[in-house]
């Protein structure tokens, strides 16, 4: 049986997605130097024709089906029978479309904040864009981690280059967690490789019943690498320091799709490839994930520091989709794939608003601020909107999510659906307590006559709002999406009984 | 009739003095000496095998071995007159400027 | 008494690239532009690529001497090696005051030395092959004689070198002893005939044999030369021994041991499989406090032999040509770095701290870009050629079965990102302290262009490559 | 036509409109939208959806599909059942009014425009609570209002107290929300749907099941009533979630009225007679709500005598009526329960109206700073009398009728713990005349003590004290007339009515099965309106004739006083173990140890030891030539040696 | 007998003389004693039918050792050489690994098999002199590594020159 359906379009939409951000960063490369402006100018048309030509993934996308869809396939390295193999189903194409989005975000948010080696940075978001969506709709392992890797090298420059005080260290942190954590991925890819008989194709990989044992290992390689993007506790803690030290444009990538990357691996490769490992290994996911909520939620409330909370709210976050992941039944798969998207849009939108205050003030610590709603009414305004998404208010987007991942986790395990319902309540207490220290109380000195956001910086974060409210009124728009595959996922995963076999002899597969 | 494995004891004995001095000795010369020593004690070892397996491969070799023992001190004795010329010394243990 | 001369058209690289080494000494008296002699000697070497590829095939001078797949490819590793250098010398060694005819030469004869020792059939021709490349290059080390660095390096290549020397002689010896013939197939099918796999004379030459080659790759512990020589030795030759000699060594470690030893695979892979992970622990670990960063390429080149000894370790053809295929890539990208760190040698500064990189994105951003690219190919980050050779040793690494060295060998290779990533970090996030003039030149940024490219495509289209390791190794 | 929909959306409309254009178009003007769609929400309740209703015509349809996930299918819906009729006319009755008022409350105020947005958004999460066919919706609305309350208690942003408030509600209401969330999330599970029809047209088959959750066995009906309760507890500031409605009282008073009095705090009494299908399966349960509700009925009524905010004192009231709702609930009587839900709503909406009027007049909250208001608020005096009068249970009124049928309904009913909830709501029924006209006498009689008429302001303060304008006084005198005839509709059949209210209710929440003679009834009426009428009298002794005396009881039972005046030090013990532990928890040791120390250590350690390790594993490197031929020939010993000792 | 009686003879002479070169503390006399080691080694290879060997082992390494004795003379300052140590810090160490080293070396050779004969019997060798069945050989089968050494012997002498060139040019 076919798995695939072919690109139907009039062009290779998937390709070119990819590859006009590249592109563009080439364009940028070769622009003169003189006229600095003609970078962000080349970014800006990058990134909204990227969008556009993106939408039809959108409304093309037959929801029917959990096969991939606009796939593209040519013979790349017929040595190790690499094929250069894209397609979407319904749990990556939504991410694509966010990727898209957040590209045109970054730009519009850096038009200003970005002084310094402009082209640079243009080119670096550009490149980390290309190689995001490259994740996203890689169908081939090979391919899948060229991208993983190779959007490595922009974001730390994104982060080293442009950031805060601190940034070094940050970017340094960063790029060694996520390496470590790749390279015991890519082991485990090499040994699925060899194990199916040279083939790095995903969808084929995916027909293959593995060895109990060998999921075992390949499960913990690859949850080396997912965990660390994701984050999840206890290896989290780049996380924070990445956020807070980057530039605005680097923590809205970050917070808006790179971390939606372990997650996504999780879904894309360690549910379908290694079943049985993910079942027998549920439990330890769960206890990870809610420890992630309630630690992540907790920790939010000693902080001082405007990115630094949001980022560690992230953790907490993002311990709710790997819940929902976890929790395996489609609420909480689907829950988690829209609380992907809705972490990605909130925090994203969240870092943008605090990129805007900080191009005014320059500082991120709480205490330096108060009173804003005063000061900058509309931004206080667009502020609410995404703390309340962030915290779950019914008709947000933050609300469907959390619902349908506790229901979820609920159904699966009444204590973890519990402990997560708590997460919700500290969620509460340190957003609504950020969004008092900053918005409310009497008007800071240091902020006082701070102009409010300008026609930019609202048309940065309008797309965000609508989002939040399209999404939490109307969830079907995307949920419908990923009904079939996650379906299709879902019968993946509980199909096949454990298959039973001696240590040794499996101990043996795993090392050959 | 001598055993080969006489021979070849007493060329592990020379080889092991030869390393003996490569390793202990500062002054140059006697560490280029020393290597002399070991090689002498390879060609101690080829030649009486060669006799004892009644090939001439083995004294081919020790022939070679002696060539290449010659051309090898011309450059060592060359390159520590180099040295010498920047810094007056014949010890190896001044000749540490790079380490770590 | 009947003698023929034997059938020289296998070996008319070697034979032209010897006349070539004398055709450029003798240049040298009448030609005052050394840039000429470069030029002559580029060109000659390209013209011996040429005749790589219409020389038959085979064995000649009984099997002395032999030109297969193996060496022909181990031999375009050579000629990139040699061409590079060149090209990246040029204008550095005129900064360096020692613009001499006979560097060209002496680099010709260190790569006619890698040739004989690739496509060495019997243990004797393989000596003299090391030793022909060696002395050379114990000579190129030393090559600015007024520099005291220069000669200290000279002083403890050569001291070192003769010193491992004894220990290949030594282990020769006993392999004559034992079998009665230094041929490396003759060896073969005697030790299997006879059974003396199991012989522990043989082992014992085998470590030694070990030590000799370990010294060459510079796979710890006999690693510890390769620092001072390579902080000491002039930058444009720390490029070419860094990817010469080490590939030269690895052709002899794996028809060696692969040929002459298969039958005691078992035992020499054992031997082997510590000294790798010591190897990669001591380069990427203690490159990690370096300051100087010809010295920090040195641990790094050591750690590099370690991940290219897994491919010896799996012992098999793949393992081999992942190794061959690495070693080519690693050329690259290792001369690569060399060419922009020679660019920072000029008049009166030195260049080789770590911290006169602060701020190159700024003064020069394509040089910093440039670096920064090695430096990923480096670690292994794809799309760049590091990563697919790394790929490809683990792939086979693991399909022999060491998946937990492959673990360990990764593992290393994150610590291994933080060194290579503090250039960029230098580069990229610090403020120029002082104010670095490049010396660059047309040859300098053909070498650069040539690396840089060849690093890219290798990275995003490998088949060829690929393909080409793969029937290197075929006829094996 | 679904002329039903307008009912939430003329606000919601409203809402957009201000939101948008209020701050740069509308400004002072900002009333309008806000006015117009609430009168016609009203407008629609009464001429169209009421009259349906009461023909016996059940509205139930659904909108559009708002969640499908697996077989978890949920959509936006309505249904109007009786129920949900009382609760339209109780929430666009008190809103039309209440926005009305706060036309003249709020005038001139910064964040005029503001105001009404929050209102309007308020009316519509409210109505899609009281109209929600599904749990889901019914949530939606919960949070919404919750989220209204929250902007509007912190509608002084700039005062912390205020903003504070706000983010206390929010946070308590968190927890409340906790257990309600849970229980819908066990609705699901065990009918797999959270529409009401199914669930409560299946809820039979749950009886005497029992569910493993967390490790015991309980009762799944027991399990979903208490875990919905929990939300209500939350919602309608019941002990111990009752914190935050105190506190509340930073929001201006025409929000107090509206939300934390007439309608939002009232959503947890709806939810258990929505549920009443549910909880009518569990003994325990309902035991449980009728406790709770009577505890919280005797102890904020304690509470409210030694307080000096007239807000607070309200508010404590609010609670303590909220309790009666709940008792009345658990016993089983959900028609008393809501029929003193629409009741409280009119004479608790007036008492905050009339209350903001009196510091709208005197620009303070403080009863100790008023006194002898009566002659300068004449009007304002009037109502609240009716008002005070009606909450005390005065015969006649509606307040006594709803009481009183609640008293009753405890007393009769087959309830196990009905005679002692009864017991305590009879000792209410003493309470709620004491401290309402405390508060009555200690405002408008005596002598006015306030800091605007003395020395330095002399006359100056006391001639700004003036009565309302009309905007504010005739919704005033409006809820008068609901407060005291909103009650009539529900006059037992005893005293001669017809107690048509809980007929009407009775599709909704069933009829009670009471057991007690016509002669008990009485009686315990009579009781029930001596008590009251004592507590009335005794407030006028000590507020009116021996005004010294609660300050020589305050001082003899100093520790009692001290106890209540600090309302339990309920808040004081939840800083100390709930609030202050997690934030030091936090700061002292996630942050400072977890994350700092211990996974920082590691992630940093790790690092950091491999690069001493390399300090000093260069250090082998000493430059010595010969050194490194040691190392070699170690190298040569080792590997020969690992050779022999493997053969 | 009389040949062990030999053997023993010159093991215990180059013994003796190899700790001497390696110990003693005057570079000078290390080299007088190397060359009588020298001649012991070629009586030695006379005694194993190697005359060619014998004579080429004099003949080479007399010329090499006088040179060695040149730079002793020459290098290094006999007076200043004679008061300090003359041996590095790790000597132990280098003792220890050297001893080490023979050990192994030892232990490994108990299984040493020689190889069984080939066609150049001592008989052979006789007939035909030593040095002509080594120079055949040299000149046909091993012509290659021959022409090889002789590339080795260019370098070297280009290697001395460029290294010990009088004058640094400019």
């Amino acid at each position: 049986m076919e798995q695939v359906i072919m690109n139907q379009l009039s062009y290779p939409i998937l390709s070119t997605v990819i590859f006009l951000p590249v592109l563009g960063a080439v364009l940028i490369l070769l622009s003169r130097r003189s006229w600095e402006p003609s970078a962000k100018w080349i970014a800006l048309g990058t990134s909204i024709a990227t969008f556009f030509l993106s939408l039809p993934l959108f409304l093309n996308f037959d929801k029917s089906t959990h096969k991939m869809q606009f796939a593209e396939r040519f013979s790349w390295i017929p040595e190790w029978n690499i094929n250069y193999f894209l397609g979407v189903d319904g749990i990556s194409v939504l991410f694509i479309l966010l990727s898209t989005l957040t590209a045109i975000l970054c730009v519009l948010i850096s038009w200003e904040s970005i002084k310094m080696k402009v082209k640079e940075f243009y080119i670096s978001i550009l490149l980390t864009t290309a190689f995001m969506i490259g994740v996203f709709c890689s169908l081939d392992f090979f391919l899948f981690y060229l991208f993983w890797e190779a959007m490595l090298i922009p974001m730390f420059l994104i982060i080293g280059v442009w950031g805060g005080p601190n940034r070094i260290y940050a970017a340094i942190k960063f790029f060694l967690y996520t390496l470590v954590g790749s390279v015991l991925m890519l082991v485990g890819i090499i040994v699925l490789y060899l194990y199916a008989g040279r083939t790095f194709d995903i969808l084929e990989l995916m027909t293959k019943n593995y060895p109990y044992t060998m999921q075992m290992w390949l499960f913990w390689a690859f949850f080396a690498a997912f965990a660390v993007k994701v984050p999840m506790w206890p290896v989290h803690t780049w996380l924070p320091d990445a956020h807070t030290e980057a530039p605005t444009a680097g923590s809205v990538i970050l917070a808006a799709v790179l971390i939606k990357m372990g997650a996504y691996g999780f879904l894309r490769f360690s549910l379908p490839l290694f079943p049985e490992a993910a079942k027998a290994m549920t439990p330890v996911m769960l206890v990870l994930s809610v420890i992630g909520i309630i630690y992540g939620a907790v920790i939010c409330l000693g902080q001082t520091d405007l990115k630094r909370l949001i980022a560690y709210s992230s953790v907490s976050h993002m311990g709710f989709v790997t819940l929902g992941i976890f929790a395996l039944n489609s609420q909480g798969l689907e829950g988690g794939i829209l609380q992907m998207l809705n972490h990605g849009i909130v925090t994203g939108a969240l870092f943008l608003s605090v990129g805007i205050v900080y191009d005014r003030t320059h500082t991120r610590q709480i205490a330096d601020y108060g009173g804003l709603a005063s000061v900058m009414p509309v931004y206080a305004a667009f502020f609410m909107v995404f703390t309340l998404s962030a915290i779950g208010l019914p008709a947000t987007n933050g609300f469907v999510g959390e619902f349908l991942i506790l229901l979820g986790a609920f159904a699966a395990n009444k204590l973890i659906g519990v402990l997560a319902c708590t997460g919700i309540i500290i969620g509460a207490a340190y957003m609504l307590w950020l969004y008092q220290r900053v918005f409310f109380l009497e008007i800071n000195n240091k902020i006082a006559g701070l102009p409010d956001m300008n026609v930019r910086e609202t048309i940065t974060l309008l797309p965000m709002l609508i989002l939040v409210i399209w999404i939490g009124v109307y969830p079907n728009a995307f949920l419908s999406f990923m009904h079939a595959s996650v379906q299709h996922l879902l019968d993946r995963v509980n199909s096949g009984g454990m298959q039973e076999a001696s240590i040794a002899k499996t101990l043996m597969e795993v090392v050959r | 009739m001598v055993p080969l494995s006489w021979y070849m004891v007493l060329g592990a004995v020379v080889f092991a003095i030869g390393v003996f001095g490569f390793l202990s000795r500062k002054n140059i010369i006697i560490v280029f000496m020393s290597i002399e020593l070991m090689l002498n004690a390879v060609n101690i070892n080829l030649i009486s095998m060669s006799h004892y397996i009644q090939d001439l491969r083995g004294q081919i070799l020790a022939f070679f071995v002696i060539a290449v023992a010659a051309a090898e001190a011309a450059i060592g004795l060359a390159i520590v007159i180099a040295l010498f010329r920047n810094k007056a010394t014949a010890h190896v243990d001044e000749v540490k400027e790079m380490q770590g | 008494m009947n003698f023929q001369l034997p059938d020289l058209a296998p070996m008319m690289p070697e034979l032209v690239m010897t006349a070539l080494a004398l055709v450029v000494l003798l240049a040298d008296l009448l030609i005052r532009k050394k840039e000429v002699i470069a030029l002559i000697s580029m060109a000659g070497v390209a013209f011996v690529a040429l005749t790589l590829f219409y020389a038959p095939g085979g064995a000649t001078f009984g099997t002395m001497y032999i030109s297969d797949g193996y060496s022909t490819f181990f031999k375009v590793i050579f000629f990139i090696n040699v061409i590079l250098s060149v090209l990246i010398s040029i204008k550095y060694i005129a900064v360096e005051r020692v613009n001499y005819g006979e560097y060209y030469s002496l680099i010709l004869f260190s790569t006619i030395g890698m040739m004989i020792m690739a496509s060495a059939g019997d243990l004797i021709v393989l000596y003299l092959g090391l030793e022909l490349m060696a002395l050379s290059t114990y000579v190129l080390a030393g090559f600015i004689r007024h520099d005291i660095k220069s000669n200290e390096a000279a002083l403890k290549y050569f001291l070192l070198g003769a010193f491992s020397s004894a220990f290949l002689l030594y282990g020769i010896s006993l392999v004559y002893g034992l079998t009665g013939t230094t041929d490396i197939k003759a060896i073969a099918s005697f030790i299997s005939e006879k059974g003396l796999a199991d012989n522990l004379s043989l082992l014992l030459s085998v470590a030694f044999l070990v030590v000799a080659f370990g010294f060459k790759i510079a796979a710890a512990p006999f690693h510890m030369w390769a620092p001072d020589v390579y902080e000491g030795a002039p930058t444009s030759i720390t490029a070419f021994m860094s990817v010469g000699p080490k590939a030269a060594g690895f052709a002899v470690l794996g028809r060696v041991f692969m040929v002459a030893f298969a039958s005691a695979k078992v035992d020499w892979a054992v031997i082997l499989i510590p000294v790798a992970i010591l190897t990669m622990a001591v380069g990427n670990i203690v490159a990690l406090s370096q300051t100087n960063i010809k010295r920090m390429l040195a641990y790094s080149s050591i750690a590099h032999a370690g991940y290219a000894l897994l491919g010896i370790i799996t012992a098999n053809n793949d393992g081999l040509a992942s190794m061959m295929n690495y070693l080519m890539i690693y050329a690259f990208m290792n001369i690569g770095a060399f060419a922009v760190i020679i660019m920072l040698r000029s008049e009166g500064f030195k260049g080789d701290n770590i911290s006169d990189y602060e701020g190159l994105a700024k003064t020069h951003p394509l040089a910093a870009m440039l670096m920064l690219i090695f430096m990923f190919s480096l670690t292994g980050i794809p799309p760049t050629a590091g990563f697919i050779g790394k790929l490809y040793i683990f792939m086979s690494a693991i399909n022999a079965g060491y998946t937990w060295l492959v673990v360990i060998a990764v593992i290393f290779s994150a610590i291994s990102a933080y060194f290579y990533l503090r250039i960029v970090m230098y580069m990229y996030m610090k403020e120029p302290k002082t104010d670095v003039s490049l010396t660059t030149s047309f040859s300098n940024g053909v070498a650069l262009a040539v690396t840089t490219v060849a690093v890219l495509v290798i990275g995003v289209l490998p088949a060829s490559l690929l393909e080409l390791a793969k029937a290197a190794i075929s006829g094996f | 036509m679904k002329y039903y929909l307008l009912i939430p959306f003329l606000p919601l409309a409203a809402f957009m409109i201000n939101i948008l254009l209020g701050k740069e178009v509308l400004r002072d003007k900002a009333h309008w939208p806000s006015i117009l769609a609430v009168v016609g929400s009203w407008l629609v309740t009464i001429t169209s959806v009421l009259p349906q209703v009461m023909a016996g015509k059940i509205i139930n349809e659904d909108l559009y599909t708002w969640i499908v996930s697996g077989t978890f299918n949920v959509s936006v819906g309505f249904l109007i059942d009786p129920l949900t009729a009382v609760m339209l006319v109780v929430v666009t009755t008190c809103a039309s009014l209440i926005h009305i008022y706060a036309v003249g409350y709020m005038h001139g105020d910064t964040g005029y425009y503001r105001f009404f947005a929050y209102m309007s958004l308020f009316t519509f999460c409210m109505l899609m609570l009281v109209m929600g066919n599904n749990f889901l919706q019914l949530y939606f609305g919960w949070e919404g209002v919750g989220l209204c309350s929250y902007f509007l208690i912190g509608y002084y942003f700039d005062k912390k107290s205020a903003a504070d408030a706000g983010k206390k509600a929010f946070i308590v209401n968190r927890f409340g929300d906790f257990g309600f969330g849970i229980g819908v999330f066990m609705i699901f599970l065990t009918f797999g749907t959270l529409h009401y029809t199914p669930v409560f047209g299946n809820v039979a088959g749950i009886a005497g099941q029992t569910v493993n959750f967390l490790g015991w066995n309980v009762d799944l009906p027991t399990l979903i009533a208490l875990l919905l309760f929990c939300g209500a507890v939350g919602k309608s500031a019941q002990v111990p979630l009752h914190v935050w409605l105190p506190d509340a009282m930073e929001g201006p008073t025409p929000v107090s009225a509206l939300i934390h009095a007439a309608t939002m705090v009232t959503a947890g009494v709806f939810l258990v007679a929505r549920c009443s299908p549910i909880f009518n399966l569990s003994e325990v349960a309902m035991n449980t709500v009728a406790i709770i509700g009577a505890i919280t009925m005797f102890f904020a009524a304690t509470i409210a005598i030694t307080q000096n905010d007239i807000k607070r004192i309200i508010a404590y009231s609010t609670c303590s009526h909220l309790g009666y709702m709940f008792l009345a609930c658990g016993v089983g009587a959900y028609g008393a329960g809501i029929f003193h839900l629409y009741t409280h709503a009119f004479f608790k909406a007036l008492l905050f109206l009339a209350a903001g009027s009196v510091i709208h007049a005197v620009h303070t909250n403080d009863i100790r700073e008023m006194g002898g208001l009566k002659k300068y608020l004449p009007i304002t005096y009037a109502v609240f009398v009716i008002a005070g009068l009606s909450a005390g249970g005065f015969p006649g009124l509606s307040g006594f009728f709803s009481k009183d049928e609640i008293i009753w309904s405890a007393y009769a009913s087959h309830s196990s713990v009905g005679k002692f909830v009864w017991v305590l709501a009879v000792a209410g029924a003493f309470f709620t005349p004491l401290y309402t006209f405390r508060l009555i006498f200690l405002t408008f009689h005596g002598k006015h003590r306030g800091a605007h008429h003395g020395e330095q302001g002399g006359h100056h303060g006391e001639h700004h004290i003036h009565e309302s304008p009309k905007v504010m006084t005739i919704p005033l005198m409006l809820l008068a007339v609901g407060a005291v005839a909103a009650g009539w509709v529900g006059i037992p059949p005893i005293l001669g009515g017809g107690a048509h209210f809980t007929e009407f209710l009775a599709p909704s929440v069933g009829h009670p099965e009471f057991h007690g003679t016509h002669a008990e009834e009485l009686g315990v009426m009579a009781l029930s309106t001596g008590i009251a009428l004592f507590g009335l009298g005794l407030a006028a002794f000590l507020y009116l004739r021996k005004t010294d005396l609660p300050e020589k009881i305050a001082k003899t039972f100093s520790a009692v006083y001290n106890v209540l005046y600090n309302k339990y030090f309920i808040d004081e013990l939840y800083n100390f173990t709930i609030v202050r532990p997690t934030v030091w928890i936090a700061k002292n040791v996630l942050v400072a140890v977890t994350d700092a120390k211990i996974i920082e250590g590691i992630v940093n350690g790790v690092p950091g030891a491999i690069g001493r390790f390399s300090g000093k594993l260069r250090r082998v490197q000493t430059g010595l030539a010969q050194h490194y031929g040691i190392m070699m020939a170690a190298g040569a010993v080792f590997i020969i040696a690992l050779v022999l000792l493997l053969r | 007998m009389i040949q062990q009686a030999f053997f023993a003879y010159f093991a215990f002479v180059i013994t003796i003389l190899s700790l001497l070169i390696v110990t003693r503390k005057n570079p000078v006399h290390s080299v007088m004693w190397m060359l009588l080691l020298f001649f012991h080694i070629a009586g030695m290879y006379l005694f194993l039918n190697a005359e060619f060997m014998a004579a080429i082992q004099v003949i080479v390494y007399a010329g090499g050792i006088l040179v060695l004795f040149l730079f002793a003379v020459l290098l290094v300052n006999i007076r200043e050489e004679l008061q300090i140590g003359k041996y590095i810090g790790a000597a132990p160490t280098s003792f220890t690994f050297a001893v080490g080293l023979f050990v192994v070396i030892v232990m490994s050779l108990r299984s040493f098999v020689a190889a069984p004969p080939g066609i150049y019997s001592i008989e052979l060798i006789k007939q035909e002199t030593h040095t002509k069945a080594l120079g055949k050989l040299l000149y046909t089968e091993f012509l290659y590594p021959f022409e090889v050494a002789s590339l080795i012997l260019l370098v070297a002498i280009i290697g001395a020159i460029v290294l010990a060139k009088r004058r640094l040019k400019s």
